[in-house]
């Protein structure tokens, strides 16, 4: 299934880019996502700490992704 | 619910009559408002300028979740939740928060609430300029 | 602390906008904001308009002491409380108070804390004028 | 000694009139200058309660009134 990772704030400068197309196979959680992203960006380990939204919403680690979602990184929000 | 609510995500100033004159009803006693405004330093160190920038479509379905659960939890009249992204200076305004409730304790607690809840969940993201680069 | 707070009170117009200008300040990262209006009912009776009478220079005497202990009790940074008197239609404004500090709670609180006080210690009276006379 | 009364709120209706000019012997408290206000005006026994500034201050009940002090009958406030 194709996975279109987004990624904002800090994250995106260690992803180096924007969009990212994942390629993955069924059955893939958020959680096992976060691993093969840190696995494919080493970077990332340094982020302390990041949440994942799935199709614009925050997801939770158990979610399975699906073909076609938009996945977000969401590195500690600064608004307001 | 929708005629209750009033989220604004833009590029360019915001406007305190704009978010009063939105919330502002006959039948309320009390309107709680809160203005964020960039400060001129952080920590100590001089700050030049801040440069916010968001994920746009989400960040506009969490304030509006935000405001959803404001109105639910402390049954509040009307809310208006305005972010300004791209780039601002000292003194300008990135957020402002306007509750009208029949009592005032409920348009506080609210829009208390709401400001704190926006800085820990909607995907804005602010970038400090320093003097020293 | 003299240019620290602003208390008004007059008969006629009071300025949201006014208000703001004073308490905003470059060090301050939050503004809290209280505007009550005049209800158009009181426990279901429908009110035509209010008219408001103080004992006017201890209210301003009462007015600077709440802003003195606000300053003093949560460390904020400008207070402006401005209230009208005389005649008020539904939606007109009878008091704003606007709060600047460092940090937002205690923008929160010292806002809280000065309409609350208000309402209990300025000499200021209302008179509830209703539909059926 | 001679002391000024300002009414205010429902209490003017009460009074008729504001000020009242009160002559008074010396040692009078604010409570004492309650009671001698009740005597005088018996409806204020209607007001459920009031408050005495003295010289635009509130008053303590133990507070020793003085010659050309002025005094307001505050009925509860309803500001805001």
């Amino acid at each position: 299934m194709k996975i279109e990772a987004l990624f904002f704030g800090m994250s995106r400068d260690l992803a180096g880019q924007s969009p990212i197309i994942f390629e993955l196979d069924e059955g893939v959680t958020v959680k096992k996502f976060r691993e093969i992203l840190v696995k494919n960006y080493p970077l990332f380990s340094e982020l302390d700490s990041f949440a994942i939204a799935v199709n614009e919403s925050y997801a939770e680690e158990e979610l399975l992704l699906s073909d076609k979602d938009t996945v977000a990184i969401i590195p500690p929000v600064s608004g307001g | 619910m929708e005629n209750k609510i009033f989220i604004k995500l833009i590029e360019g100033e915001l406007s305190l009559g704009e978010c009063y004159e939105y919330v502002q009803d006959d039948s309320c006693g009390g309107l709680a408002l809160f203005v964020g405004t960039v400060r001129n330093n952080t920590k100590g160190k001089e700050v030049l300028k801040l440069q916010f920038s968001a994920y746009e479509p989400m960040a506009v379905k969490e304030m509006n979740l935000i405001a959803l659960k404001a109105i639910d939890m402390f049954g509040i009249h009307k809310i208006a939740i305005h972010h300004a992204v791209g780039n601002l200076g000292i003194g300008e305004v990135p957020v402002i928060i306007a509750v009208s409730s029949a009592h005032r304790e409920a348009a506080f607690k609210a829009c208390q609430f709401a400001i704190d809840t926006l800085k820990e969940t909607v995907p804005i993201w602010k970038k400090e300029f320093f003097e020293d680069g």
